[in-house]
């Protein structure tokens, strides 16, 4: 099968203008301007011909607006015909695309066969045979149109262009920081635990961290402090907390003092105790 | 929660619309730019009604499409602006088109419904493509056997085609299927 | 070749700019974008002198640049801008984590500390991004040589990880238990 350059595409989105004017196909530098009467399409076209339309029902609509056919009353037997023939020709080129003319061709028959039945045979009320192939043709060519329609929206980088500006030089974008669970912070002290001997029959313990957590709220306490210098012992005491609350606070400042972090003073004898940062 | 004049604020969502790389909805102004600012949703409004009047008779205007406000420039002037892109424009296909219409017109629909009325086999390249594009999205699968996927239309469908909802489509070519095959002409079938 | 009005050369400029992906020169300008038109480098440069000054309080700005002229948004509201696009900082460490627990469970603690139990030297990065994070804050110095920083959670910490105090940190096994655990049953951990 020889290459041919296809040329236009002619069926419909240009409309009947276009088809006459542009070359339906070039065979071996000939120009086909439009199908023969008789519907025969030379076998070197049929490829083309076949990229060039949509599927049977592009085609059939060609036909039909092509010859003057009118959609209501098709002239089923020729286009049956030329379906057949397309069929035959196809076998050997695209066996997927020929599969759905066979089908048309198939529904061309069956409607053909019925209209040739007697008429009498033909019961009052049934539905025209070419009735549903109508409806799918009308179908296909609603479809058509609104494909048309479509592609004469305005499109973005081919009728509208989206118009921006670029950031000032001291542009950042806002940072949000990434989520940490507790289960990664349990697992990452978990690894530690195990490279480490510090940790060795270490049971951290609920009693523990409370203290740890009062550390922490003395030596702030302290830091604030630092006008003064000093805090009266009693007053890092929460007396509202009760025996436990005074406990911990107790053994975070015993804690405390033994790693020489603060310092007591008793100025004199039977006075507050004096306590600061060291 | 800061305050902004009236100005300011309009000079923000300026901004904000010229370095957005989508359209921006009053909500997202409100909620993401304006997060630090006591602004009501009708005074962002009223600042992109400004705006839209402000640039009524500049290089580019201010429009709203599905997905929010976006600054484009003018129709009339694509082909003068052409000049300034190497490459063509993307030209998509009859068979893209098409498909493209069936779901945007008939959504949602299945591709085995889009090959029903083609009447031919819809390419996976062509639903490749419309996905990639986010033109459509999967919104569901129909209850019959093998649950075929259904497609629909995105907001960045109609954003892309300058629309702000589907309702905005061009109408369909009327049929009136019925009244066609109750006139159905008499039957002349010629011989061959 | 075409003539244009001053205006639409304007307008068309304005609109160039705000499409180009890169600075435009006024040579860019009049070969590519102008290239059907009949218009001298002396009116470009007129057009854009006319835009500076119509940008001169808007939310964006036409700059030249050392390769042309485009438009950019103030420096002043880069902060505000910075809303709109928020990136995320990717996920932490290993080591950013054993540091912070460490913190958490052993405080107050120096860095030295922290490194002696890790074995391996804490890197300034960390104690900055857990500062600034607001999770952990110096609460002191150590009375030993060079008086180091101790270092504890903030009340910012334990609202994120939804404690109430660190009394509801979970209890950790001893190292002997844990391997023994490990070895047969996983651990269940309680989230908050």
């Amino acid at each position: 099968m020889s290459v041919i350059s296809k040329q236009t595409q002619p069926a419909g989105n240009a409309g009947e203008m276009v088809q006459q004017v542009l070359p339906l196909a070039l065979i071996r530098g000939e120009a086909f301007i439009k199908k023969p009467h008789d519907l025969f399409i030379p076998p070197d076209a049929l490829e083309v011909i076949l990229e060039s339309f949509e599927g049977p029902l592009d085609l059939l609509l060609y036909l039909i607006r092509k010859q003057k056919f009118d959609i209501l009353d098709l002239p089923i037997a020729p286009i049956t015909t030329q379906y057949m023939h397309y069929v035959d020709l196809m076998k050997d080129i695209k066996l997927e695309l020929a599969g759905e003319y066979l089908v048309m061709a198939a529904i061309l028959a069956e409607i053909k066969s019925r209209l040739l039945l007697p008429k009498q045979t033909v019961e009052q009320g049934e539905e025209d045979p070419r009735a549903e192939l109508v409806r799918r043709l009308q179908e296909y060519e609603v479809i058509k149109a609104a494909a048309e329609n479509i592609d004469q929206l305005p499109q973005v980088d081919r009728d509208v262009h989206i118009a921006e500006a670029v950031f000032a030089d001291n542009f950042q974008a806002q940072l949000i920081a990434a989520d940490v669970s507790m289960n990664e912070l349990v697992n990452a002290l978990k690894g530690v635990i195990k490279r480490s001997e510090a940790f060795e029959h270490h049971h951290i313990r609920k009693e523990m961290l409370s203290t740890r957590e009062r550390m922490t709220a003395i030596l702030l306490r302290l830091r604030q402090a630092t006008e003064q210098q000093f805090v009266e012992f009693s007053q890092l005491f929460t007396l509202e907390e009760g025996r436990a609350g005074i406990v911990v606070t107790f053994l975070a400042l015993l804690e405390l003092i033994k790693e020489s972090m603060i310092e007591c003073v008793q100025a004199q004898i039977y006075g507050q105790i004096q306590v600061r940062l060291k | 929660m800061k305050t902004i004049d009236d100005l300011a604020l309009k000079k923000l969502i300026e901004a904000a619309l010229f370095i957005a790389d989508k359209p921006l909805t009053v909500a997202t102004l409100k909620e993401h730019l304006l997060v630090d600012y006591k602004v009501s949703s009708a005074r962002i409004k009223l600042a992109i009604t400004t705006l839209i009047a402000d640039y009524q008779d500049r290089g580019v205007e201010l429009v709203k499409v599905a997905s929010g406000y976006r600054f484009q420039t003018h129709q009339a002037i694509s082909a003068d602006l052409g000049h300034l892109y190497k490459e063509r424009t993307p030209k998509y296909s009859r068979a893209l088109l098409e498909t493209l219409a069936l779901i945007a017109y008939k959504q949602p629909i299945t591709r085995g419904e889009i090959e029903e009325i083609r009447g031919v086999a819809v390419s996976s390249y062509i639903m490749k493509t419309l996905t990639e594009r986010n033109w459509v999205k999967i919104v569901g699968h129909k209850e019959v056997p093998g649950r075929p996927s259904m497609y629909a239309t995105t907001k960045e469908f109609l954003d892309y085609f300058s629309l702000n909802s589907l309702a905005e489509l061009p109408e369909l070519m009327p049929i009136s299927e019925l009244s066609l095959i109750d006139n159905l002409t008499p039957i002349k079938e010629t011989e061959t």
